[in-house]
C-alpha cells in the first residue's frame, strides 16, 4: 500500500513544521509554520479518508480548507492593530 | 503490540497534568486559561480513545456492508457537544480577563494580588 | 502501521503542549494551540471519531484561535511573571500523574470489543438506531433523539456563556484604558490580494456551512458544526470588511433574536411533542408515522442548535472586536 | 486501462509525497523567514495539485471527485493568498526578531 509512503511522508513534514514553529525565532516563522501545519493536515486528513476506505469523510478536509484561511488573516489583522498602537504611540510622544 | 493500546491513556495523562500545571503554576490569567483549554483536550481525548474499537469504522452506517463494525457512537456525542460549550465557557473567561485588565491594569495574578491588598 | 501513525502524532501532541507551556510569548503559545488543535483532530479522526473532528476543525483552527488573539490585543500578548518553577505544584503534578498511569493498566485496551463501554448502551444504539430513526449517522440520531435531553442542556449552557460575555463587556469600558482608537472602519481593504480571495471563499464556507447543517443525518455534521462554520463565514467579512459593515449584515438585535429562538425552537419542539400526546422532546408524535416525526424533529432541533451557536460565536466576536473603540 | 490509472495515481502521489518532504526540509534549513516561505509556499501548491489529482484518478467521476475539485480549488486559492498575508505582515512589522521586539531573548 503506498498510501503508507504519502502518510508517512506528511507526518514527517508535519514534525519537521512543528520543529520550525517551536524554534522560530520570528513570530512571523511561527505562522508560516501554523500555515504549512494545516495544508499538510488537509492532505493528510484526504489521503487518510481514502485509507480507511471512508472516502465520504472528506468533508473534514474540506472544511479545513476553507479555515485555515481565517486564522492568517486574524494574524494579519492583529499585527496591522499593534501596528496602528505603535504609530499613535510615536505620535503621542513627539 | 497489545500494550501499545495503552499508549493513548498515558499521553492522556501526561497531557492532563501538563495542563494542570499550568493551571497551578502560571501566573498570567490567558496562559491559564490555555493550560484550561489543555486538560480539556486531554480530557476529550479519553473519552474518544475509549471508544474506539478494533476494526471498527466511524458509527455512519455504510449501505453496502452490513456485517461492518461501528465504533460506539456515545462518547463521540458527549464531546462533540463539549468541544463547543468548551469554547463559549473559555471566551467567557476571556471576557473575565478583559475586565481585570481594564479595572487593574495587568493580567498577572500576583500583580493583582499586590494591588488588592494595598 | 496505523498505530505507529497514532503514536507520532501523540507525540508532536504532547512536545507541543509543552512547548505551549514553557514559551512566554502567549502570541507564539495561541499558535502553538492552533497546531494542537489541528493535531488532535487528525488523531479524532484517526479514532474514528469524524464527528467530533468536523467539530474540532470547524471551531479549533478558526474561531478559537480569532478570539484568543481578540482578547490578546485588549490586554497583552507578553507574561510578565518571572517564571519561578514551583516544587510543591510539580510534586503534587508528577504524584497525580503517576496515580493516572498506575490506574491506566487496569483499563481495557484500546479498541477491545469486551469492554464495558462497547456493550452497553452504546450498542444498543447502533442496533436501534435504523429500526427507530432510520438515519445513517448514529451520532446524530443519538444526539438529538436518545439524548436529546443533554443536547438541551448543552445548548442552554453555550447560550449562558453568550449572555455572559455580552454582560461582562457590554458595559462601556472605563475611561482611559484604551487609546480610543476610531472604529475599525476598513478592515483589510488594503490588502486587495486577502480581501478579494477572502470574499470569493465567503459564500462558499456558508454554502458548506448550510450543507453540513441539512445533510448532518447523512455525513458527518450537525447544528454545532454548521454554526460554528457560518459564524466563521461571518468572521470572515468582519476581518475584511471592517467591523461596521459586519454588523451592518448581521446586526446585534437579529444576533440577539438568533441566541434566543435557536434555544427556543429547541424547546418548542419539546412541548410540541407534550402537547401532541407524547413526552418531553419525543418527536415520534409529530408525525403520523414515527420514524418520520423522529426524523422531523432531528432536523428542527439541529436547526435550534445551528442558529443559536451561531448567534453565540458571532455575538462573542463582535464583543471582543468592538471593545475600546468609539 | 484500470491499472494504468492506478499507476499514474500512485506515481502522483509519490511525488506529491516526495515535494511535501522536500517543502518541510525546505522550512526547517532554510537560513531566514522570507527563503522559508518560499519553500513552503511553491511545495505547498505543487505537493497539494499532485496529492489530490492523484488521489481523484482513485476516486473516479463521483460525489467524492467533486470534494476533491473543490478541496483543490480552494487550497490553490487560499494558499498562495495566505503566503502574500504573512509576507505583508512581516514587512509591515520590520520583521523583527521578537527579543529586539519584546525586550526578551529567550522564548
Amino acid at each position: 500500500m503506498l498510501y503508507y509512503v504519502v502518510i508517512f511522508a506528511l507526518i514527517l513534514t508535519m514534525g519537521l513544521a512543528l520543529v520550525r514553529a517551536i524554534l522560530g525565532p520570528t513570530v512571523y516563522d511561527r505562522v508560516l509554520a501554523v500555515n504549512m501545519f494545516g495544508t499538510k493536515t488537509v492532505l493528510l486528513l484526504s489521503v487518510i479518508s481514502f485509507f480507511f476506505g471512508r472516502p465520504d469523510f472528506l468533508d473534514l478536509a474540506l472544511a479545513y480548507a476553507l479555515i485555515n484561511f481565517i486564522g492568517v488573516l486574524a494574524v494579519l489583522k492583529f499585527f496591522r492593530g499593534r501596528a496602528i498602537d505603535e504609530h499613535v504611540d510615536v505620535e503621542a510622544q513627539s | 503490540m497489545e500494550w501499545f493500546g495503552l499508549f493513548y491513556y498515558w499521553v492522556f495523562a501526561v497531557l492532563l497534568m501538563i495542563g494542570f500545571y499550568t493551571v497551578v503554576a502560571k501566573k498570567n490569567l490567558v496562559k491559564i486559561l490555555l493550560g484550561l483549554s489543555l486538560f480539556q483536550s486531554a480530557v476529550f481525548l479519553f473519552y474518544i480513545s475509549m471508544g474506539k474499537i478494533i476494526d471498527g469504522t466511524a458509527p455512519i452506517f455504510l449501505a453496502d456492508a452490513p456485517d461492518q463494525i461501528y465504533t460506539t457512537p456515545l462518547p463521540q456525542v458527549l464531546i462533540l457537544t463539549a468541544i463547543v460549550v468548551g469554547i463559549s465557557t473559555t471566551s467567557l473567561g476571556l471576557g473575565i480577563v478583559v475586565r481585570i485588565k481594564e479595572e487593574y491594569g495587568t493580567i498577572e495574578e500576583d500583580e493583582i494580588r499586590k494591588i488588592d491588598h494595598s | 502501521m496505523t498505530v505507529l501513525f497514532g503514536g507520532f502524532l501523540l507525540a508532536m501532541l504532547v512536545i507541543t503542549a509543552l512547548a505551549m507551556v514553557q514559551t512566554r510569548n502567549l502570541f507564539v503559545a495561541v499558535m502553538l494551540g492552533g497546531i494542537f488543535s489541528l493535531l488532535i483532530a487528525t488523531v479524532f479522526f484517526m479514532l474514528d471519531a469524524a464527528d467530533v473532528s468536523l467539530t474540532e476543525a470547524a471551531v479549533g483552527a478558526g474561531i478559537s484561535t480569532v478570539l484568543f488573539l481578540g482578547a490578546l490585543s485588549l490586554t497583552s500578548d507578553h507574561e510578565h511573571s518571572k517564571t519561578t518553577i514551583r516544587p510543591l505544584a510539580i510534586i503534587i503534578v508528577i504524584i497525580t500523574m503517576l496515580l493516572i498511569l498506575m490506574s491506566t493498566f487496569d483499563f481495557p485496551f484500546i479498541g477491545d470489543p469486551q469492554s464495558l463501554v462497547q456493550n452497553h448502551v452504546g450498542a444498543e444504539y447502533l442496533a436501534k438506531t435504523p429500526e427507530f430513526i432510520d438515519i445513517p449517522n448514529v451520532v446524530t440520531a443519538v444526539l438529538g433523539s436518545y439524548r436529546g435531553y443533554d443536547t438541551l442542556g448543552e445548548v442552554f449552557v453555550v447560550l449562558t456563556a453568550g449572555v455572559g460575555v455580552l454582560f461582562l463587556l457590554g458595559k462601556a469600558p472605563p475611561p482611559g484604558c484604551y487609546r480610543n482608537k476610531p472604529a475599525d472602519t476598513e478592515g483589510l481593504s488594503h490588502y486587495l490580494i486577502p480581501r478579494l480571495v477572502g470574499r470569493l471563499v465567503i459564500p462558499f464556507l456558508i454554502l458548506f456551512g448550510l450543507y453540513v447543517q441539512f445533510h448532518g443525518e447523512y455525513s458527518p455534521g450537525g447544528g454545532f458544526q454548521a454554526g460554528a462554520l457560518i459564524a466563521a463565514a461571518n468572521i470572515l467579512y468582519a476581518l475584511l470588511e471592517g467591523e461596521k459593515s459586519a454588523l451592518q449584515v448581521v446586526p446585534h438585535k437579529w444576533l440577539m433574536g438568533m441566541i434566543a429562538s435557536g434555544a427556543l425552537l429547541y424547546g418548542l419542539v419539546g412541548v410540541t411533542g407534550i402537547l401532541l400526546g407524547g413526552n418531553f422532546l419525543d418527536y415520534s408524535v409529530l408525525s403520523e408515522d414515527p420514524v418520520k416525526g423522529q426524523q422531523l424533529g432531528l432536523l428542527i432541533i439541529e436547526l435550534g442548535v445551528g442558529i443559536t451557536v451561531t448567534g453565540v460565536l458571532l455575538s462573542i466576536y463582535h464583543a471582543f472586536a468592538s471593545r475600546g473603540k468609539i | 486501462m484500470d491499472m494504468l490509472v492506478d499507476i499514474v495515481s500512485w506515481v502522483l502521489l509519490l511525488i506529491g509525497g516526495f515535494f511535501v518532504f522536500v517543502g518541510g526540509v525546505g522550512v526547517l534549513r532554510m537560513p531566514e523567514l522570507y527563503t522559508r516561505m518560499h519553500a513552503s509556499g511553491l511545495t505547498d501548491s505543487i505537493a497539494t495539485s499532485l496529492i489530490l489529482v492523484g488521489l481523484m484518478l482513485q476516486g473516479g467521476f463521483s460525489l467524492i471527485g467533486l470534494k476533491l475539485v473543490a478541496i483543490l480549488i480552494f487550497m490553490l486559492l487560499t494558499g498562495p493568498t495566505s503566503s502574500n498575508a504573512l509576507a505583508s505582515a512581516a514587512l509591515l512589522a520590520g520583521n523583527k526578531e521578537e527579543g529586539a521586539q519584546q525586550g526578551d531573548k529567550k522564548v
